[in-house]
């Protein structure tokens, strides 16, 4: 499951800190202790800043790093089809060979690809993309239900 | 004994193989007497592929749930969460997460009592309200409500039984009213057979805004269970009766009233987050689990709804029907037998409670064990019913998938002889 | 490696025979890799001995207990009830009707919070009163008291804890006070391994007059555990830890506390006599078992406990202590590797938790996993133990009876190999 | 189990009927509903009467005949003796082979040993000895447990 691209994010992440942004909400994982705080800004309908903070594995280190990397400057609806389809493929359990569409829409993503077989990790991978949509949620105003 | 009516046929159901699976039914006792098993409203039991599915576990798999990365810990956790997928598709859960695993149907009932009383607004149970279970209740669903009764002020009243054996639902309308909080009955009666009439009960609750705890525990393992159709907001049951292991039971809850309602026990598992001053809590089902759950026997009771699926939970009601008509007319020829519960086999499970002219049942279960018959003698945890009846216990004979008709005859020609020892 | 200093020769502790009792000890994982399993802390493996006697049981005398005249349900209340004699033989409890069985440890410590919580006088904890427990605890003894305090308004203290992992004992008389009811600690830390000074607090508590809890899930599996020479008034345990099945646990208490307190759970078996009205209890300890026990599950318990008796806890004892010095030595050599908890094998069991760098733990045992080698990595359910150090979670290796000195080498090259991964 | 000697006492009870006495309980075995009330009426330390009134199984109801039959008009401390014997015989598990001495005790009672190898019957056995100790710790006044 350590696929080169994920040890490259968790070594050298991008977008790490926390700047000025619209929400801020605060993800954990109650089962190994893994935390994100977590703040965006938008510019209108357009990503301008996903800032991050947290502790926790590689996993989720890296998923934040590419988290940042795939949606900032994206409009929010293509980050939505991104989260959809980097969500359909954790919850794959392993089986879903990642093809070339899925590979054009998730990129470095798809690395994960192998973490879907291992359920205690997802939640890891899923962290920082759980929070970023409860804080999309609260930035925009929308009154969706945390899905930690 | 083919001829038996409404007995099905050995190409839809036979019952020879099934008896097969069961390594306990070729147990001998008393010298060479092969044992005739018609205890099964006190405990079923367990085919050879629960059995294995527990040894399985045991040996291959075994580790413990829900927090760990390593292989044996993932297969345990995908064993034991697979086994909550398995008991929600048996009963029609709309969701698996509204299935908990207690550890007997017992724990389940005092779960509910506990939430209640716990609960804030609008399902506190207290001293403005009122509790209401029914007399024919086995002492697992009095004794928790009793117990709330007493320690929250609220007002614990119930339904009576008719000379024949069902509820008594003519005061239906003072017996549930608008201060009643919850309704919580049994739909198959342990002692008695009754199968109760679910539908006027939940409609009456309904009106009131009343929650409505079914105890399924005489009728999960005997007839298809659909927690949508029953329109309960709780329903209990227990897995040893189901051929499945001890010490594993469940509660289906309504998931909006799991994640309203607070925990009972407290512990691992059960929380998100921990510090010294305060705690959160899972979602449910785990808010309602804590510890190390009965993991391997979640894993039984998943086998155990396989084995009965796969026969079929209609083709084992049928079964069931044509054994218990069988032997109500066989027992009802016996002079000096009376029933205790409905005479006829309408609307009623497999199970027969009845007393022998005076001798008591526990001499009619002592001779009757000599013979090799295992049938249960006393009061069944159901002693207001006896109390109802003026006798101080009964005989039951209760039958499961695995029972034939030449059991029957054994338990008519049991009886003739304690009639005639005791004569 | 049989030169290990304190490690017993073969002929004292055939370790080799023992693990083949053992059918999960054989099984390969990733590609042909034997597993080396050093999660004992989380759940025990179980060997043959413990497995065939839950067979048997469902098998050759299942049926329910307590009730029943014939054959099978006095075998079955034989077995219970013996199970309850060897448990009690095991803690040398004064009496067997003072060993109550539960489902897991976290019921027995919230029976025990609950008991109190509905006592009367003198026991009785209210908003007059306070709790006491540590900051090492698992959380199913943290939980239940936070719950007991959040309900009744009494007071929640707690020991803290040193730097090097040992409970601050140094403010005991503001911790533990006269209005002190209870004091609930654990006897062996699931996270750090440190044995706590338990003389010091009982003799303290004594002086208040408060009642003394001791989570023992720990120790039992490990060490001779005699409850009279502990002088606590409870002690609770957890049978999958100790190679007993899943689905049973054990609360011991003194015998006049179990007469004077109240039930907890009720239902069938712990009643004696019940009306619509009200009911009166069972002696214990059946008036804290209520419903179906875990019958299977306490016969497993008692096929276990008889296992480990025949090694002999001191045995056991003497070789999990021999490599645990050899780990601590070893993995003290390990650059980057910091201990969380005593850093020394004195007064410590075989549970060793740490951290490694700054990989963080989920990765340590992910990695160590695909070797084959399964550990544990999270906060253990203590979670404020994390909190005190200022770490989100540890990796903990934790040794049992079949441990060998060899499985401690291949954690230690697994680690170098994680080192090298993520350096 | 079933002896002719108790299936007699059985069908025909000594002594049963409630009547004079100096102190009367109520014993209930719980598990199969077994119910004895039984008065006790002392004459200095010699025992007038036992009488009792009861529902219960053959056993618990021959048991009560045995009682009477063997304990009245005996002094206390006899009639302590036998019981003791009594008590012992239905504690041996079936494993009590009972001699020419203990028969010369016990008479008629010593066809419960059967009885003993049944734990389920054991209590039923007991019940109106275990209540004739109660009532008669009552009569002379003291302050022993009951022991249901
Ligand atoms: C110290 C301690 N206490 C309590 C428990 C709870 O035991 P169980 O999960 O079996 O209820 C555990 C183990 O999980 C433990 O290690
Ligand atoms: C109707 C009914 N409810 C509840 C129970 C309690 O089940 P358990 O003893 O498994 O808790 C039983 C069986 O004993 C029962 O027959």
């Amino acid at each position: 499951m350590y696929q080169e691209v994920i040890l490259d994010h968790y070594k050298h992440p991008h977008g790490r800190g926390l700047r000025d942004g619209d929400a801020e909400v605060h993800h954990v994982n109650p089962t190994c202790g893994d935390e994100i705080t977590l703040r965006v800004k938008y510019d209108g309908d357009r990503i301008a800043d996903i800032s991050y903070e947290g502790q926790g594995c590689s996993i989720s280190q890296a998923s934040a790093s590419v988290l940042n990397e795939l949606l900032v400057g994206k409009e929010l609806e293509d980050a939505q089809k991104i989260q959809a389809a980097f969500l359909e493929l954790m919850q794959s359990k392993g089986k879903l060979e990642p093809d070339d569409a899925m590979e054009e829409i998730l990129e470095d993503a798809v690395a994960f690809a192998g973490v879907s077989k291992y359920p205690a990790r997802v939640k890891c991978a899923l962290l920082s993309w759980m929070a970023w949509k409860d804080a999309t949620a609260q930035a925009l105003g929308e009154s969706e239900r945390k899905t930690a | 004994m083919t001829t038996l009516p409404g007995l099905l046929t050995a190409s839809d159901y036979n019952v020879e193989a099934i008896r097969k699976d069961f390594p306990l039914l070729d147990r001998v006792v008393h010298d060479g007497k092969k044992i005739v098993y018609l205890d099964n409203a006190a405990t079923s039991q367990k085919p050879r592929q629960v059995l294995d599915a527990l040894t399985e576990y045991y040996e291959q798999h075994n580790a413990n749930v829900h927090r760990g990365v390593h292989v044996l810990a993932e297969e345990a956790t995908a064993l034991y969460e697979g086994a909550r997928d398995k008991v929600a598709a048996f009963i029609n859960a709309p969701s698996r997460d509204e299935v908990i695993f207690t550890k007997n149907a017992s724990e389940s009932l005092n779960l509910v009592a506990n939430m209640l009383g716990w609960a804030d607004e609008p399902y506190r149970v207290d001293r403005e309200t009122e509790i209401v279970i029914t007399e024919m209740e086995h002492h697992s669903n009095i004794v928790p409500w009793q117990l709330l009764s007493q320690r929250t002020g609220a007002k614990l009243k119930w339904f009576g039984i008719t000379d024949d054996g069902r509820l008594d639902l003519s005061n239906i309308e003072e017996i549930i009213t608008e201060k009643t909080k919850i309704v919580s009955f049994t739909l198959v009666s342990n002692i008695m057979g009754t199968i109760n009439p679910v539908e006027a009960i939940i409609r009456r609750a309904q009106q009131v805004g009343a929650l409505v705890c079914i105890d399924a525990s005489q009728a999960a393992p005997h007839m298809v269970l659909d927690v949508q159709a029953l329109q309960a907001d709780f329903v209990a049951f227990t897995g040893h009766k189901m051929v499945g292991p001890t010490g594993i039971g469940v509660l289906w809850g309504r998931q909006e009233l799991l994640e309203d309602l607070p925990p009972f026990l407290g512990g691992g598992e059960m929380i998100e987050t921990v510090s010294m001053h305060s705690s959160t809590y899972a979602p449910a089902p785990h808010k309602f689990e804590a510890g190390t759950p009965p993991i391997a026997q979640a894993v039984g009771l998943g086998a155990a709804v396989d084995y009965l699926s796969a026969i079929g939970m209609d083709k084992i009601e049928a079964h069931e029907h044509a054994i218990t008509a069988y032997a109500m007319k066989r027992l009802g020829e016996i002079p000096d037998l009376r029933f205790i519960g409905p005479d006829t086999a309408e609307n009623r499970a497999a199970t027969i409670s009845f007393t022998l002219g005076d001798i008591h049942p526990h001499d009619v279960g002592q001779v009757l064990d000599e013979q090799g018959i295992a049938v249960r003698v006393g009061h069944h945890c159901a002693r207001p019913v006896c109390l109802r009846y003026g006798i101080p216990a009964t005989t039951r004979a209760s039958f499961y998938l695995y029972s034939t008709p030449g059991e029957v005859d054994a338990l008519v020609d049991g009886l003739e002889h304690v009639r005639n020892f005791f004569g």
